[in-house]
């Protein structure tokens, strides 16, 4: 048990690699014993990290659990690894989703080895971002989780794969590029990538030459390499446009995880990096990050409620939902350490989760349908309600949590956000209310397109006709429901942690 | 169970009953309105008791039943919600709880309970009728138990909405209530009116909705908190009151009294936001009662009520409420005149009325606005139950005629007087309560109690304008009632049409009563005759709730004579007018103007809904993020692409590839094959060789290099 | 002059002489047989250094193993002995240069360098080289690795030479 | 006595008879042969430079000549076994006729 307790983080970092090489052993050809091996692989992690939530003290400030062994003890880089309210919120996200994901992969029957063996490994290289707290343990990771993914949309996406996949690669690698600048500029620096080292040197360096430029002048830089490399993967408007193409090509397990997980991967590095790293910085560039989440907000919305293609519409909901959090990471960025900015993170945080929960759901159910009339045309659905009445149930369900409805999660932490936002950023957030209005035009357009109307007679009969969704996928469907009700009604559960987080870091 | 206990559990009952019908009961369409129904007698049985108990309080309104648990943390503190039962919560609870459980009852016999499955009846569809021993009869709903379920989540919005003690769970309460509106008028959701009216409803009060979510946290960031008693304190109210806005000049109090408002202007279709209202009629008519009359859209008001300590703090925004409310009430009222849908008249009814409260509220007339609140909710219920009873007699006689005329259309009625007496009995009723008929009903004390305010406090223009829309209301409900009820049959299907069962004419007749008693209990004071009579018992209570009690305005002749003329005037006129009219042509008030509703819904489709597709569907999907950034981005990629190319064709190529790569090979080649005889196979022609440089380069260093 | 010196140069005259034949003679048996005597003449030179032992080793492997391996040899390849033919090749002149380039540079070096103008020690009273062979041959602190490197290879060589010889038809 | 200068001389002579008989040979066992006097000349080198050395008691100048008995006794077995292997598929073993190292 103390062994256990002393090395939970490694484990739940390496347990899904330590999966996927177990896979290589398995037989290739018995599928079945594939998908529930891997399944078990990414339960582990998500008992473990149930125990970590239950273990975890929020009261206590700093990082928790942490594990420190050698890596590149040359340049000063450890594997140095904690978590605080912040990461383990996204830990718990990224365990709760990959399970979910792979089980709703189990329709996939095209090459299942190398496709969970993806799923896993992408699992390490998200919940490494979210663990880690040396800079280029951080960044590694942050590559890791991309390479995966390139492969899932590459060789299991739909028909535009190639050229959605290579813009998703080539588009945040070219943002990180700057990104893996900045930390090299730290690390030369400080001689050390150790972020809790780097918090406090950095910070305490504000006058001098460096570079041959101010040290302000490179700060200023140094953060919008930061930021761009963050804000392309969050993604902020108007750096989105590889999301629509990604997700709607991707596989849907893969949407669920590249909605699910990988948009928080940025917000995570505006909290984690960014805010300490450039408190000032930031403060003074408030503004224009706020410009460009409620772009992000309206013109989400816009781009949503102007899509035919049903996962396009989802997708750019993203782009909508995730404007929140940034606008709440501005509102905090300008106001640091006041009330109001705590209520926007941690409306930010929550948004984050949230968006986690439904983007996955609302992702799952278009793949639902997808898999049984293969198209994602919004024209040429239409009446279903009666057909699947269950599955339009969840549909409206999870699509009212996307809309922000009281009572469930979304509502919550949109109105945290625009509660902290509004004494900061009054213009931008009430700009952001016309992004609010239009979430519930492309919602209720996407309900009006799918359930509601006339009946196609296409699907309700004959040889195309649909079939209810099956016990498997409401399985995958049950927990996010669960949590979506659960946050809705009773939040303190989880935004305790994340507000305990949030005033000890902010 | 102390109250606080009570107020906690009243809501609960509908929506363990939205779920049980969801996940358990829902194949069973007996076990769903049994419970269903239950849920609401058990609400309703909680609201009587917590009723009661309030009343027996003296000061209710200084010391109300409050109590509160932490919800969010947010920083250091958290914010909480709870539940509080002041003097206003009483009455809307009273009223709430009457009217839902009258209406569950009401929806038993309205969606054909104990009738057979229709012949060809789909879900998503209205039941077309079932063949019963070759006779065709009413069938019952296909989505009965959905349909219990959505009432029973919309129940708990409603309760959720009147006893909590904040904005947050109010603005809680509120959504529940637009998603389940939604839900319901796109209840069969396979009829594309009812579909388009459902999106209606839910995006325009959207609008109303993102302006009160900013006004809350507007609130809630000025004030740190969202309860009631924490933010009309004296203290802050007054810190409010003196904070300046950019906006239009106005205060603080202003603008968040202004937000809030927006939101009260979608949900209770005010004008500019009406327009959802007349389609949502495409719901079933139980929920127009209930959503679209009694309850929901009376929560706009009951909001608007419940902010006026902070609205009534700005001039400029009373004013603009009064204005708002007089002119939805006359506009709304013009509309209704020259409607034949028998509920769409009711429903411009409803927002000319609801424009009546607003307009009270605006003048300062709080407890008037309270008390036409409730007595609305009562007498509009009624109306809308007893359409419903009218529509359901009709479609019994179309289908007994099998001749197909649209049930809900006035000028095919006409004589059910002596076919659907009770319906008829109690139509008069509610048509007369909301006509303001003199003395006997609860509309003419109400009404009159509004006029007399504005009267009182100077508001001549808008005592005039509502004077007007008192007439018009008179006017178009004798239209309605002469044309649905008296004269002769216009149809066969009116000629045949039925009595309602018992479960629908119950609830006609109990709400019938509060509809003419309900009016006593507000009997002003210094009236003739009556006044002294009885107290005004709920201008003292309801007026508790403020700080400070509102005076009751003086008596005056005037207001009184005009609302007696108006009232009646309208009845007579409406009856003179319509008494015989056999056709829609010749009726003479069929302006297209009127009739088309100052072609609003026209003028907003050009400028807004067309607009916002195009802004969604051409400007930024097109446009901005398909040609500008995408081009953007694939114009990085061509010029790398073109760069990679000419770097290729003009360096690599030529210098790198054919001068040294190939330059190299070609030199090695050459040497190769000068060389190549020396190659001879033979081991001492090597060894000579290799001696013999040895030798060469040997001597070379040891006698020059070394030497 | 003494008679270590004479008997050295008539012994040198020999072992060179005898060389001489073996390189030049036409019939290659002969050419084997002068070998043997160049070597035992190399053997009488390693007892004029006193190296008792080499010279036995050299009389027994060198002639008694290593020329008669070689006279076998040619008897084997007899048939094909053509000791009719040119028995050197066209650029014999060029070996020839080399080789007498090769002594000549040699011999300038050496002759002429003081270096190798000294005379032995003589031997102490007692001793004896054979033992101290013997120690330094299986000493671990002297030579007993090549020794044993050497046996493997021998051992190798064995097993390689039966390889390449042996008859796969 | 015998000046080390004399040993070394016949040495070197030994040497170069060995090496004009390795270069010019046409048999590829005379050619052996030479190899033979090359390393006789060798040995004959290792001896002296041992009895002139300054210490008697290192032996290495012994111990080498006796490894390359060794090494000599190995090559001749592999060249012979080569030759007799070469006769055998190509009938012959005169070196000039055997360019099996021609490219």
């Amino acid at each position: 048990m103390d062994y256990l307790r002393s090395h939970l983080l490694s484990l739940i970092l390496f347990v899904p690699t330590l999966g996927a090489l177990l896979l290589l052993l398995l037989p290739r050809r018995n599928a079945s014993l594939l998908r529930w091996f891997s399944l078990a692989a990414s339960l582990v992690p998500l008992g473990l990290a149930i125990w970590l939530w239950m273990q975890f003290v929020p009261d206590q400030a700093g990082f928790q659990f942490e594990e420190q062994y050698t890596w590149y003890e040359a340049i000063g880089s450890s594997l140095h690894l904690g978590v605080d309210g912040l990461s383990l919120t996204m830990v718990l996200l990224t365990t709760l989703l990959t399970p979910l994901a792979i089980l709703a992969s189990f329709s996939i029957s095209d090459r299942v080895q190398p496709y969970m063996m993806l799923f896993l490994l992408l699992e390490t290289g998200m919940l490494g971002v979210f663990m880690a707290l040396d800079l280029l343990i951080f960044f590694v990771f942050w590559e890791i989780g991309l390479v995966p993914m390139y492969f899932l949309i590459n060789q299991w996406g739909s028909s535009n794969r190639d050229y959605a996949s290579l813009k998703f690669m080539i588009y945040t690698m070219g943002g990180s590029l700057g990104l893996l600048l900045g930390i090299q500029l730290l690390g030369v620096l400080f001689g050390t990538f150790d972020l809790v080292a780097l918090y406090d040197g950095w910070n305490a360096l504000n006058e001098g030459v460096l570079l041959g430029m101010s040290v302000g002048t490179v700060k200023a830089i140094a953060f919008w390499a930061f930021v761009i490399a963050f804000a392309i993967k969050v993604p902020v408007w108007p750096f989105h446009t590889w999301l629509p193409d990604a997700h709607t090509e991707a596989p849907t397990a893969g949407s669920m995880i590249l909605a699910g997980v990988l948009l928080k991967l940025g917000a995570y590095g505006f909290l984690r990096l960014v805010l300490p790293l450039y408190p000032e910085q930031a403060r003074v560039f408030a503004g224009a990050l706020a410009l460009l989440a409620t772009g992000a907000i309206v013109f989400g919305a816009f781009g949503s409620f102007g899509q035919k293609d049903f996962k396009r519409l989802v997708a750019y909901s993203s782009v909508n939902h995730m404007g929140f959090v940034v606008l709440g990471i501005a509102a905090a960025a300008l106001a640091r350490g006041t009330s109001d900015a705590h209520i926007a993170l941690n409306g930010a945080v929550l948004q984050m989760f949230n968006h986690g929960l439904s983007a996955a759901g609302m992702f799952f159910l278009v793949g639902v349908i997808y898999e049984r009339t293969h198209t994602r045309n919004l024209d040429e659905f239409g009446g279903l309600f009666p057909v699947l009445p269950i599955y339009g149930g969840i549909l409206l369900y999870t699509s009212m949590a996307s809309l922000g409805l009281p009572g469930l999660n979304g509502f919550v932490s949109e109105f945290l956000v625009v509660r902290g936002s509004w004494p900061l950023l009054t213009v931008y957030t009430a700009v952001s209310m016309l992004g609010l209005l239009f979430t519930g035009a492309y919602i209720l357009k996407a309900i009006y397109k799918v359930l509601h109307g006339p009946a196609n007679e296409h699907w309700t009969h004959g040889e195309h006709k649909v079939a209810e969704i099956s016990v498997r996928e409401i399985i995958v469907m049950a927990p996010l429901m669960v949590l979506i009700l659960w946050i809705g009604v009773w939040p303190a559960w989880i935004l305790d942690v994340i507000n305990k987080a949030v005033v000890a870091l902010f | 169970m102390t109250t606080e206990t009570l107020l906690w559990l009243i809501p609960l009952p509908p929506l363990l009953a939205f779920f049980t019908i969801w996940l358990v009961t829902n194949r069973s369409k007996s076990l769903s309105h049994t419970v269903a129904v239950g849920a609401a007698l058990l609400s309703w049985a909680g609201s009587m008791l917590v009723f009661v108990r309030a009343l027996g309080v003296e000061h209710l309104g200084a010391h109300p039943f409050e109590s509160a648990v932490n919800w969010l943390p947010t920083g250091d503190a958290w914010l909480k919600i709870g539940v509080r039962l002041d003097p206003l919560t009483t009455v809307t609870l009273f009223f709430v709880a009457w009217t839902v459980l009258m209406i569950f009852l009401y929806s038993v016999g309205y969606h054909n309970y104990g009738q057979p499955p229709g012949d060809h009846d789909r879900p998503g569809l209205p039941p077309h009728g079932a063949t019963l021993a070759g006779r065709q009869v009413p069938s019952i709903e296909p989505m009965y138990s959905r349909f219990f379920a959505f009432i029973g989540l919309f129940a708990f919005g409603m309760y959720t909405l009147v006893v909590s003690d904040n904005l947050l769970t109010l603005f809680v309460g509120w959504e529940i209530m637009g998603l389940c509106s939604y839900l319901l008028i796109g209840f069969w959701y396979a009829k594309p009116s009812a579909r388009d009216a459902a999106v209606k409803a839910f995006m325009t009060t959207r609008i109303g909705d993102v302006f009160m979510l900013l006004g809350i946290a507007f609130i809630y960031s000025a004030t740190g908190s969202l309860s009631y008693g924490e933010i009309f304190r004296e203290e802050v109210l007054h810190t409010l009151a003196s904070v300046p806005t950019p906006i239009f000049g106005l205060s603080a109090a202003g603008l968040m009294g202004l937000l809030l408002f927006i939101g009260a202007v979608g949900k209770s279709a005010q004008f500019p936001l009406h327009v959802w209202l007349p389609d949502a009629m495409e719901g079933p008519t139980p929920v127009s009662a209930m959503i679209h009359a009694a309850t929901m859209v009376s929560a706009g008001v009951y909001m608007t009520i419940r902010i006026f300590p902070l609205l009534s703090l700005d001039a400029a925004t009373m004013s603009i409420v009064a204005f708002s409310g007089a002119f939805t009430a006359l506009f709304a009222a013009t509309i209704a005149v020259a409607q034949n849908d028998i509920k769409r008249v009711l429903a411009f009814s409803t927002i000319s009325q609801l424009g009546y409260m607003m307009a009270a509220l605006g003048i300062g007339a709080y407890v008037a606005a309270a008390f036409h609140l409730v007595t609305h909710a009562f007498f509009k219920a009624l109306l809308f139950l007893g359409s419903g009873s009218v529509i359901h007699g009709m479609e019994h006689g179309v289908l007994h005629t099998g001749d197909h005329v649209d049930p809900q259309d006035m000028f095919n009625m006409g004589g059910l007087r002596r076919r659907m007496p009770i319906t008829f009995w109690t139509f008069l009723i509610g048509g007369f309560a909301l006509s303001g008929f003199p003395l006997i009903t609860a509309g003419f004390w109400s009404k009159d109690e509004i006029l007399a305010d504005a009267f009182g406090h100077g508001h001549l223009a808008v005592f005039t304008t509502l004077a007007v829309a008192a007439f018009l209301t008179a006017f178009y409900t004798m239209r309605q009632i002469t044309l649905t009820f008296l004269g002769p049959a216009r149809t066969k299907a009116a000629e045949h049409a039925q009595e309602t069962k018992w479960t629908m004419t119950t609830p006609l007749v109990v709400l019938a009563a509060f509809a003419i008693g309900y009016g006593w209990v507000g009997i002003p004071e210094h009236f003739p005759v009556l006044g002294p009579l009885s107290a005004n018992w709920f201008h003292s209570f309801v007026g508790g709730t403020l700080a400070e009690h509102p005076e009751a305005v003086a008596f005056s002749v005037v207001p009184l004579l005009t609302s007696l003329a108006v009232a009646l005037g309208g009845l007579l006129i409406g009856w003179l007018v319509y008494r015989n009219v056999r056709t829609a042509e010749h009726d003479r008030l069929q302006i297209p103007l009127l009739k088309n509703k100052w072609y609003i819904d026209e003028i907003y489709q050009v400028v807004f809904i067309r607009p916002s597709f195009w802004l969604a569907e051409t400007l930024t999907s097109k446009w901005i993020d398909g040609a500008l950034i995408d081009g953007v981005l694939h114009g990085i990629g061509r010029l790398t692409g073109r760069l990679g190319h000419t770097l290729r064709n003009y360096i690599d190529k030529p210098v790198i590839n054919e001068f040294f790569g190939d330059g190299t090979a070609h030199v090695a080649q050459w040497f190769g094959r000068s060389l190549r005889p020396i190659q001879t196979g033979r081991v001492q022609n090597y060894m000579l060789l290799a001696l013999l440089i040895f030798m060469l380069v040997g001597s070379v260093v040891f006698y020059v290099l070394l030497a | 002059m003494s008679l270590q010196q004479i008997i050295f140069l008539v012994v040198a005259a020999a072992t060179v002489g005898s060389a001489i034949m073996v390189v030049a003679s036409r019939h290659l048996i002969h050419a084997a047989l002068w070998l043997v005597a160049t070597l035992f003449s190399v053997a009488v030179i390693y007892t004029l250094l006193n190296a008792g032992f080499l010279a036995v080793v050299q009389v027994v492997i060198y002639i008694g193993a290593i020329a008669i391996l070689f006279i076998f040899a040619v008897m084997l390849t007899r048939r094909d002995m053509r000791d009719t033919g040119p028995q050197h090749n066209r650029n014999w002149w060029l070996g020839a240069l080399i080789g007498l380039v090769t002594f000549a540079g040699l011999f300038s070096v050496l002759f002429f360098s003081s270096a190798f103008n000294k005379t032995p020690a003589p031997l102490p009273a007692g001793y004896d080289a054979v033992s101290l062979l013997g120690d330094a041959l299986v000493s671990p602190n002297a030579y007993v690795l090549p020794f044993e490197v050497a046996s493997v290879l021998l051992l190798a060589a064995l097993v390689g030479a039966v390889y390449v010889a042996f008859n796969r038809k | 006595m015998v000046p080390l200068t004399w040993y070394v001389v016949l040495s070197a002579a030994l040497f170069s008879i060995g090496l004009f008989g390795v270069l010019s040979r046409r048999n590829a066992i005379a050619i052996l042969l030479g190899v033979e006097l090359m390393l006789n000349a060798v040995n004959v080198n290792l001896a002296a430079f041992w009895r002139y050395g300054s210490d008697l008691t290192k032996m290495t100048g012994q111990v080498f000549a006796i490894i390359v008995f060794a090494v000599a006794a190995a090559e001749v077995a592999v060249g012979l076994a080569l030759v007799i292997s070469v006769y055998r598929r190509h009938n012959t073993v005169i070196a000039d006729e055997i360019d099996l190292l021609k490219w």
